[in-house]
């Protein structure tokens, strides 16, 4: 028998401590955001947001086997944790939240959360559900063609796996085996649609086979979990092996938008058992464990990123709105352009 | 008589309807726990039971495609689409199967089916919650399209619809569902699919329109009368398809000025067949030239408050101006 | 060991010799038709064909599993062997091969092949690819609430799997486990396409567990395979087990309409091989080893066969042309109809 | 100059374009081994490889899905869908997706891809090979749609779809590929988006036409000028979406009278915009009312050859009569 170190579970995935910090930061700016953009919402000063809070273990945990700079990015509505990951900042999330005319997003044509971004390579979100599927596998298709060392990640809902658009969007994937994630952020809903309504299976990640790839199921709350099973799937992506499609177990802790009332479909038992499984309470006790993180560095960072925010909020406030006849561009590409 | 608004005078007829038809069944996302988005089914679930009220897969083109099954082997299907904009992935099933099926077996095969729908905007959809569609739709032979603007006519049209033996896509405007209060007479009255309504008699010029521009032109009319006695008629289409000529041609013959009005996408809209009818039929009684006024040809309403109130309106008051300025060339 | 007579593979599923011969009676008036429809195509007598030559194993053998009068026909263009099980004559399908008035599936308002019959519970098929699988679903969905025993019958190629409608049919139908069978004739083309750019996996059927419910990979030239198969599936639709999806590995004997030529993208050496297990013939050596046919049979049935095919077409290219202006007709229900 | 027909210069303009643009990619049905099934790529996917001439699922909203991919990523497919008919289920990708990416983004995300689909009737295609489909596209902002009727505008249009940084649906109607015959400039040239055509001269009545419809009213106006000494012009629209309005009310203004003619469903087809434009615009100029002649209101084209026969001429040699009358007002 050899003697070596036990190596510790984010050991064995390559990961330092400092890389966990980085991605605490993360689970814990996205909560916060959360947090702020909802009290926004409450203060009449955001008409319309979409709670994130419960998929950050799944969404961090996930986007950060992505590269920035040469990855790209397909993520959905709820994947603030994506973006952030991606290097959105506080400021351009509230800049779509208010609608202003910098958001990087849309220049406030699209409601919040329907993010984009040229500089990150976050292409372009609308509202329809499962129509970024078809476009992930036609981006793919295009890295394999000018044989560039990208990787496509896809981020969905449980809901989106009953539309067509999804369907014809793997099979193209496994038939050309393209450099493409697929990642189902399974929070057992469709806004009220439970999953028994939505599918007759237990695992999203059981169609996978029928498209001819590799379907993995994983604890969505284990960020670790979720970051080696992208890991392991970035991997095949580049080595030409084709796609992946992860299923993700989470939960959404809040109602499905701002506009929602979730007491009539989920009983707040089953909400609060949920709660008691929270990504972000979880990843950090891991961190306690590995002697990573201790109280006070939490309350510094908590603060600092309290702070950032509050400073965020205020000058996307503070930005200017759309002028109004703007609305008439960009229909075409404009002259010159 | 009840005064009630558009969604609730939707909601009871939808009521009634199942209440007293065992063969009606409503399929669509979260029409069941949730009672839909609009509340519209609130409980119903409970009351009718899951196998009535059936809360479906994120999927539009099977929702229809169920639906037009359901109604092929004796179910009278309503299937709720969430919102308009997102009715796209069933345009195959509407146009190729739903809208063809009684002609294709050359008679042998009908379906009986409603597709409700709220679409328009107005109410900070933006891009993807705004859209109206109803152009696209009227353009199917076999569909009939139809898009209600009062509480009354919500209710007697949606009865009819149920009771159409070929598919009917009704369109709620969200902006009338609490917006637009009315009496709603008593009793399951039918209003019939295919006649327009005059709104507002007149004699100076007529002003056709639909949906929630219609009560912008019915507040403006009722202003220019008082402001300049000027006596505006105001049509109301409600059935986009099949169009109701006569009573539409009928007011243009009377007043010999027409101005077309609809929030939609100006070019190839709607109002470009209701103008082109009027300029074919009624070329010679006309005083003026035809005025028309769509939407702006951007793709729906953006978000942003001040762009949203751009599209709604690009001049300010714009059709009270435009009115204005006919009545008096 | 108890003394037991060995039973017959066809008595095992419960067939009479009287059951084969039907059977096979079928198969052969399905190959005449379709060499009949083809010799009028070439006489410029019918401008469009669709031949089934290939196909009639699987088709007669699943559609035999079905009930006349109770059960539900959601046939395919090339189902031919499909919907003469289900009760069309030779001169209904020679109407709809010249257009006529009469023809029952739409009185020549659509293309040959476009089957429909309400007599028959033939529901009328379009063009579309794949449209018909959530009709299906919905028609059962039907039959379910009305508490009726009718099992419905849905049928496709392989090219329909790639449709986002079929995944929507199928999905729904399994949610809801209603009594719909789901047969995907694989004849391993669609059109031009192989199957390999088409899906990334060998067999359809592998599709179904995603649905929550079997899938079956039978040889479509075995007549009583299929019959099996489909008879297993009938009984779980009636039992209230839900849907069944039944893949069979079948080939087109000759190219994909009259208008299609398919040299361009199979090799004469593919067809033949094919030919060679050509499942008429196979039938017809079972029905022989086992005594239920020899070589007088099979001539009268034939002769017969070939008087009665003559017969129709004659009578139907005698039949009258739609009326021009009937073409108007049948938009919306018509007055007091 | 070589002469050439529809098909021909559409074949050989894509072609060139392949041979001289690495990015551009075909992806559609049959368009690979089979070469398309109007054989407009045979051969090619030996020439250009598997990777640029692919053959997809039987799956249209995958094809488009996936050519918006591909264009947003340094690619310019080219979407082939096998017949218009079969375009609808990928008209949410169309309307929601292609359309409205650079307007939702702010200008930040095009897609320059185009959508080349055979449509239109009179070749016995029946009720799903015959379908006019521009009135549903021509409806969508973002979205620019192209219909040639000659060889030479097929060619020079189809440049300008391939190089247009927006996305482009290109019309083909299955009748011109082989029936229309004409003379094609030798070289790469253009021939813009957005410019109707006068394809005929003349001063008594304006008749304005697009697809097929065209050689019609070209062929009646050559007889109604030998018969009578009637001198119809003849305006081929050429481009949908943007309507050439210039051109056409230039024309009406010169001739007075006018017609529009198309082979699409009547009511609520792309004739409705182009009549109700000329009525907007010069209809102080007009000494007739405005004549439209479209398809009758069924679900496209019945197979039967007489049935066929009375979708694309209801009245024996209509458009020759209708024009004629109208000169005579
Ligand atoms: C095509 C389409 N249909 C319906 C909707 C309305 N809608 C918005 S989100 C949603 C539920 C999505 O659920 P899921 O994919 O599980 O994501 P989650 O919200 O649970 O994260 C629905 C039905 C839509 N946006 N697009
Ligand atoms: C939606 C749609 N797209 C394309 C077509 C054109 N088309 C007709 S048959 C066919 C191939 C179908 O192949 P498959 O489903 O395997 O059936 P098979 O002909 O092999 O029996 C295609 C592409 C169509 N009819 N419908
Ligand atoms: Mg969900
Ligand atoms: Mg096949």
């Amino acid at each position: 028998m050899s003697t070596r170190v036990a190596e510790t579970p984010h050991g064995a995935l390559g990961l330092s401590a400092d890389d966990l910090l980085a991605m605490y930061e993360l689970l814990l700016t996205s909560r916060l955001l959360d947090e702020a953009a909802l009290r926004q919402n409450r203060m009449g000063r955001a008409p319309f947001v979409v709670p994130a809070a419960g998929h950050e273990g799944c969404q961090i945990g996930t986007a950060w086997a992505m590269r920035r700079g040469s990855d790209i990015w397909l993520p959905y509505y709820r994947d603030l944790g994506v973006v952030l990951t991606a290097g959105m900042t506080p400021y351009e999330v509230f800049l779509g939240v208010f609608a202003k005319a910098d958001d990087p997003s849309s220049g406030g044509r699209q409601m919040p959360a329907h993010w984009g971004s040229r500089r990150l390579s976050i292409i372009s979100g609308s509202s329809p559900i499962a129509t970024q599927v078809p476009h992930a596998a036609g981006i793919a298709y295009a890295v394999k063609y000018r044989e560039e060392d990208a990787v496509v990640g896809c981020w969905f809902g449980d809901g989106a796996t009953s539309e067509g658009d999804w369907h014809e969007g793997l099979n193209f994937s496994g038939i050309h085996r393209l450099p493409v994630i697929f990642v189902c952020e399974n929070n057992q809903y469709a806004i009220s649609v439970p999953q028994s309504k939505q599918m007759a299976v237990q695992d999203v990640a059981s169609r996978a086979e029928g498209y001819g790839f590799p379907g993995v199921v994983v604890d969505g709350n284990d960020v670790l979990a979720c970051y080696g099973a992208m890991k392991e799937a970035h991997e095949r992506a580049r080595a030409g092996d084709g796609p992946t499609l992860i299923e993700c177990k989470t939960y959404r802790f809040l109602p499905h938008t701002s506009d929602d009332d979730d007491k009539s479909y989920r009983t707040r038992e089953e909400v609060e058992e949920a709660k008691g499984k929270d990504p972000l309470v979880r990843f950090g006790d891991y961190l306690r464990e590995h002697d990573v993180l201790d109280d006070a560095i939490h309350e510094e960072l908590q603060a600092s990123k309290k702070r950032e925010i509050d400073d965020a909020i205020q000058a996307a406030w503070d930005a200017p709105d759309p002028d109004p006849d703007s609305a008439l561009r960009h229909v075409f590409q404009e002259e010159g352009s | 008589m009840t005064e009630k608004n558009v969604v609730t005078a939707i909601r009871d007829a939808l009521h009634d309807e199942m209440d007293n038809d065992e063969r009606i069944v409503l399929l669509g996302e979260d029409v069941g726990a949730r009672g839909g988005v609009f509340r519209i089914s609130a409980g119903w679930m409970e009351e009718f039971g899951e196998r009535r009220v059936i809360d479906t897969p994120l999927a539009e083109s099977g929702i229809v495609g169920v639906a037009i099954g359901m109604a092929l082997h004796g179910l009278l299907p309503i299937a709720e689409i969430q919102f308009a904009d997102f009715i796209h992935p069933a345009f195959d099933q509407v146009v190729s199967e739903a809208a063809r099926l009684r002609y294709r077996s050359n008679g042998d095969f009908g379906v009986p089916m409603v597709i409700r729908t709220p679409c328009g905007g107005g109410i900070h959809g933006a891009l993807y919650h705004s859209q109206s569609i109803e152009a696209f739709y009227a353009h199917i032979p076999g569909l009939k399209v139809v898009m209600p603007s009062t509480p009354a006519d919500a209710a007697g049209l949606l009865r009819s619809a149920i009771k159409d033996p070929d598919p009917v896509l009704f369109l709620e405007h969200k902006k009338t569902y609490r917006a637009i209060k009315g009496d709603v007479p008593d009793g399951a009255y039918l209003t019939p699919i295919g006649s327009a309504d005059v709104k507002r008699e007149g004699d100076d010029l007529t002003c056709v329109s639909y949906g929630y521009s219609l009560h912008t032109c019915l507040d403006a009319a009722a202003r220019l009368s008082e402001d300049e006695g000027t006596s505006v008629e105001v049509v109301d289409v409600r059935t986009l398809a099949p169009l109701d000529v006569e009573t539409i041609v009928a007011s243009v013959r009377k007043t010999s000025k027409a101005m077309v009005v609809y929030e939609d996408n100006r070019t190839y809209g709607a109002g470009a067949e209701i103008a082109s009818t009027i300029a074919e039929q009624a070329l010679f009684d006309l005083d003026a030239p035809i005025v028309r006024i769509g939407g702006p040809d951007i793709p729906a309403m953006p978000f942003a408050g001040p762009l949203e109130h751009f599209f709604m309106e690009p001049e300010p008051d714009q059709i009270y101006a435009r009115m204005r300025e006919l009545a008096r060339t």
